[in-house]
């Protein structure tokens, strides 16, 4: 299945926050959107899924959705959204409930997701008992559990600390290499972006406008940390933003 | 890849509360009107509440006749009074067990076990020891207003984020610049709503304090009411007090608007 | 002139001392009278204890008493009495009550009975209404008089009794019956007493003494005027003008007037004391474990000031 | 650079409370000691201030006598009766409130109005209302406890976090399961603080309640120790209800520790 | 000035936290510390700064604490620990307050600070309206007002996102550029250590040892984005540290 955004625009109240976004998310891969702060990232991607309605344009999902999807658009938030009152396992199964699945398959469903991300072992833990990154795995088995056409990823290594960030990378690459996926992924970070992006769309400081789109087309596993020619990339992209992110670094908030 | 295409449902609403103006107004309007249409027909029996208009009747006899000021010049004094002695108490000794530890450790099982005490039990008392003059009407709402400060104040402290503390030591900053210039600004918007609280306790014990032998007081002149069972200035008396209370939460909330700006 | 503090109710009971203050028989008698009005007679005991105020006339209590024993307050006078002859307190019936059968004081078994606390009058008088029935009556304390009257008014106790004043009121609308009087239960019943604390009993005998002599004169003119009718309806009505100025304050005159008159009860002459009926109702408080059985009439009576009766 | 060496200075003192066990007990003990031995010697005086040992007596006797159960049983019912309604209530509309713009708009400003008007004032039309039975006593304990309990809930599910909503959202959940499995969990521990206050109000409006015509009760034995001016009952009353407060101040924080052990 | 770490452990009840560091932290030079998460950095930047006593070793301060310096040892933290009651120039007076400066030299101070942190034009503005690199910034602004001999930032990025943090990497190497500090920097982030750091000190899982001191001699305005020299040392950190992080990021808490 893909996305397809057609001369969106938003505002809240009096602020303009995105302007004519045109933009195709095609199937099996996955598109980063960096942009400085309060550019409208979030806000695009909550649009994409369904959580907030756009001012104007339309957004379409094109073709059907894989066998067994139970949520096409599945969002992983930057903060993990995990119930703090559940075990990892019942994180899982909270998404699966709704569905009236014979227990049987909810079971091999929540298994399987947990193996996928290396938490067998921890299926019973709380969230307080978990540190960060253990989280943010829990956040990605759950939005694999409901099988997504589409994954929304808003930030999701932002609230970790570097080191985990790396590992993590790491893990959604595998994912990604071992069943290809389709993602919309939001960063600030442009290492990331490199690293996880078949396609990097850079917005504009707010209202969000599309400054440019860049391909990278060497295959995810095949990237690697301090490859020159990512960091060509990544430094090309600094370039294009470094103005704009400083100057919204320097805007006051008006509270 | 078959042509199927759709637009993406929305399902993000609910669970943000709008605001909507004018519907209290009109469940008050609607309640009274009922009332009194109640009362009028004789649906409501008279006994069991009065004529809204009659309570609106009573209230401009009060006003013209000057004796709502008779009234509420008394009460207002012992509330603001007896509140200020209370919370200014309750602050104090609430910040003592926020920063030692012994006053903690001496202090919060007493005031554990004063706080669930009825306040009217005490009466008798608190005319013996007080006496029935201002003073017992002062000091049983300092009483009254008393724990719950303390228990705000001390949660307060104890809330005060510990990384601005650390690093007022950090910077050397003498262990009276902390307190003063981190702790108590720090502490200060639940020390504001634990106010809020105190207050509200505060009116409620108006009525308890007017026991003690007041002429005059809103308090005394709902137990008057209520001894001669008449309805309407009961009525009137406790309309009164609810907006008093509304009006001391207006006020609050304008001082946390004023003194907490800097909050987000 | 000496400053003293009299505590009161707005009730027309206390007339004698509004009399004795408003026709200047406490400046006479060289006291300069403040009074401390109060809302119940309770409070006024605990008062008099705290030495907030001088003087007070309330019915006896278990407070008072209790009081007395902790050597804090002592009886030194008489003031209203249940005399025969005179409308005295009345007995009331709820309309459910009543028109159940309970029309007269001996169907009161079984029933519910009306009284403010613990310890009150309410509750003596009921006590020896019911014994003297043989009847076994469950009494409620409903702390406030408004309170009863609602809970009479709307069936939920089924009997009372009160001064005629709020009684006749009430039995008017309907609502509630009269069915019967105290005095015939409780004869030369000694309702209010006139009390002080220990201290000026015993040390402060000229201000006492005083403060009694000037009473009585109030206590004389009201008795001789509102019940003995002797300065004829332009006398009493002088002094439903000056009671007027304590009692029913918010009301107009011609309202206040009829509830002023039919208020009017004995008042002890000269503030007499009937001993007898004060250690009947002492004898009560006990026998009912309301106060501690060591209590004397010695701790609760000091006799030297006023003339005593029925002893 | 001349040699000149220290060590750092220890400067992160203070301001983290310590526990110390067993102060408050001795504050206790001091404080009756104090108290027994000023009205031995006779520089307290008797009307200020019972023998703290006659109170213990006076305990003791109504422990003996089994009178203290014949006190407890009733107080505890409609302790136990009247929150129930008034907070199972309370947790209903409080969560009212929060879901749907238009309850809150209609009731925010009737609870704010309810609020501090002082039920005892109220207590003759709660005969009326209610009678002078069991029922005006549930009515005014659940009265009581209500109106905190819904500002408690309300409170309670604003604040639940609104990334969690949003994440029952996006996987579809049905609105019941939003409101069962995220809304409801995650306002529980403001809900159980909530609780904390409300069952404090109820007790203290225990003695309110047994003003209506209660021959039994700790309210009623309350009343009665103090119309009869009985200092040693009086107190030996007050220890009863403050012993009350403190045993369920004590269970809700158990009921915490259980609910809330998610918590970190 | 400098600081000498003599054989410093530290335990908190039953948990060994640190073990056995010795260390020197020579002056005008910027030592990075690196280590898996919950390994003791921030316990040893505590110990260092006297807000909390080592449970054995000594810790000493070697040498004549510069000119006006108010507070030898000065922290940055990550989260900023501004005052949100107080304005960003009450912010940083509020640290100058205690020394009974005359008023015209604490404007001085306060000017120069501002001034050198580019934040002039902020002076009246509160945190809340502050982005998170301001906020970082007024607290860098606040430190150099009392002229510190030894600067301690404890993930002072950490809390920023990557763009803010690029951006505040340039800012702090120009700090140093222009007039050299001591500092002690612990982070997270290898990238961070490889661009600010004379000598990186890695930390083993707890209780922290000193597995390795890492020296990079380049001066720091020649090192740039994507330097392969720099990326050399970033990988090799990072080989050395990666089962630990990972092995930590498992680890489940105790609460
Ligand atoms: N619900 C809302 N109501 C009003 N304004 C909003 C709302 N949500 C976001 N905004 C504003 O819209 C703008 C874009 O917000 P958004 O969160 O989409 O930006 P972002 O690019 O994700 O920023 P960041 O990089 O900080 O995550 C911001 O200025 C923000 O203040
Ligand atoms: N005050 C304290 N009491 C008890 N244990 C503590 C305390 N402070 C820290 N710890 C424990 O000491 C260990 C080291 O903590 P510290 O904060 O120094 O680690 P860190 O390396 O800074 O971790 P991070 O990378 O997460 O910032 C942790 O296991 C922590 O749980
Ligand atoms: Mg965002
Ligand atoms: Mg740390």
């Amino acid at each position: 299945m893909e996305l397809r955004l057609d001369a969106i625009a938003h505002s809240y109240g009096e602020t303009e926050v995105l302007r004519d976004i045109s933009l195709q998310i095609p199937d099996g891969r996955i598109v980063c959107i960096v942009g400085p702060s309060g550019c409208g990232k979030s806000t695009l991607l909550r649009l994409m899924g369904g959580l907030e309605q756009a001012s104007t344009g339309r957004i379409l999902q094109v073709g059907d959705t894989p066998e067994k999807c139970l949520n096409p658009l599945t969002y992983v938030f930057q903060d993990f959204a995990l119930l703090p009152w559940r075990s990892v396992r019942g994180n899982i199964s909270l998404v699966l409930e709704d569905h009236a699945l014979p227990t049987s398959e909810s079971n091999g469903i929540i298994t399987d997701v947990l193996a996928r991300t290396r938490l067998t072992d921890f299926a019973d833990a709380l969230p307080k008992q978990l540190s960060g990154g253990m989280k943010q795995r829990v956040a990605i088995a759950r939005a694999l559990a409901v099988n997504p056409a589409v994954m929304l990823l808003d930030e999701p290594l932002s609230a970790l600390d570097s080191q985990t960030r790396e590992l993590l990378m790491d893990d959604l690459v595998q994912l990604y290499t071992r069943e290809p996926f389709t993602a919309v992924y939001v960063t600030h970070n442009l290492n990331e972006a490199v690293r996880l992006g078949h396609a990097i769309v850079v917005l504009s400081r707010r209202p969000g406008r599309i400054r440019d789109i860049v391909e990278i087309p060497e295959p995810l596993d095949s990237r690697h940390r301090g490859d020159p020619a990512l960091e060509a990339r990544q430094s090309h992209l600094w370039d294009l933003m470094r103005e704009e992110a400083q100057a919204a670094d320097e805007e006051l908030v008006d509270v | 890849m078959s042509e199927n295409t759709r637009d993406v449902a929305f399902r993000g609403a609910g669970f943000s509360p709008k605001r909507m103006r004018g519907i209290g107004a009109i469940v008050f309007v609607v309640l009274i009107l009922l009332a009194e249409w109640g009362t009028q027909t004789g649906w409501i029996s008279a006994l069991t509440l009065p004529k809204p208009s009659d309570v609106l009747a009573t209230f401009g006899e009060l006003y013209n006749t000057g004796r709502l000021f008779d009234h509420l010049a008394p009460s207002l004094t012992r509330l603001i009074m007896g509140s200020l002695i209370g919370v200014s108490l309750g602050i104090a000794v609430g910040t003592m067990i926020g920063l030692f530890s012994l006053v903690r450790a001496g202090l919060v099982p007493l005031v554990a076990a004063i706080f669930p005490i009825p306040k009217i039990a005490l009466l008798p008392l608190f005319v013996i020891w007080f006496g029935i003059g201002e003073g017992s009407k002062y000091a049983l709402i300092a009483l009254g207003t008393f724990t719950p400060t303390v228990v705000a104040t001390y949660g307060a402290v104890d809330n005060v984020d510990r990384t601005l503390i650390r690093m007022g030591q950090s910077f050397g900053l003498s262990w009276a610049s902390i307190v003063r210039k981190i702790v108590l600004p720090g502490a200060m918007p639940g020390i504001l709503s634990g106010l809020r609280i105190s207050l509200a306790i505060a009116i409620i014990l108006l009525v308890a304090a007017e026991m003690l032998g007041a002429e005059y007081g809103i308090g005394a002149y709902i137990l008057e009411a209520g001894s001669l069972y008449d309805l309407e200035r009961l009525f009137a008396g406790v309309v009164i007090l609810s907006l008093l209370g509304v009006i001391v939460s207006a006020g609050i909330g304008l001082l946390e608007r004023r003194l907490l700006r800097w909050r987000t | 002139n000496r400053k003293i503090k009299v505590g009161a109710l707005r009730f027309t009971s206390h007339s004698g001392s509004f009399i004795a203050y408003e026709r200047g028989y406490f400046a006479d008698a060289g006291l300069d009278v403040e009074f401390e009005f109060f809302q119940a007679a309770q409070p006024m005991a605990v008062a008099v204890a705290s030495r907030d105020i001088d003087y007070a006339v309330t019915a006896i209590s278990g407070g008072l008493i209790s009081l007395a024993q902790k050597g804090a307050v002592k009886v030194i006078g008489g003031a209203l009495s249940e005399e025969p002859g005179i409308d005295g307190q009345k007995i009331l019936a709820s309309d459910a009550a009543y028109q159940a059968g309970l029309t007269s004081p001996a169907a009161l078994d079984g029933k519910s009975f009306g009284v403010t606390q613990a310890g009150s009058s309410f509750h003596y008088m009921g006590s020896k209404i019911a014994a003297a029935e043989g009847a076994n009556v469950s009494f409620k304390p409903l702390q406030k008089v408004g309170a009863i009257i609602g809970a009479l008014k709307s069936g939920q106790i089924d009997a009372w009794s009160i001064v005629p004043h709020i009684a006749k009121p009430l039995s008017g609308s309907g609502a509630v019956h009269i069915i019967g009087n105290v005095a015939d239960y409780i004869p030369n019943y000694q309702v209010t007493t006139v009390f002080t604390s220990a201290n000026n009993a015993a040390n402060e005998r000229d201000m006492t003494g005083a403060f009694i002599g000037a009473f009585s004169e109030g206590i004389n003119d009201y008795a001789a005027t509102m019940i003995d009718k002797t300065g004829g309806e332009d006398g009493m009505n002088d002094m439903v003008d000056l009671i007027h100025k304590y009692v029913y304050t918010d009301r107009p005159r011609e309202k206040a007037a009829p509830s002023i008159i039919n208020g009017t009860m004995r008042l002890n002459t000269g503030a007499a004391l009937n001993l007898a009926s004060v250690k009947d109702q002492l004898d009560w408080f006990k026998s009912e474990d309301l106060v501690d059985a060591s209590v004397s009439m010695e701790d609760l009576v000091d006799t030297s000031y006023v003339e005593t009766i029925g002893a």
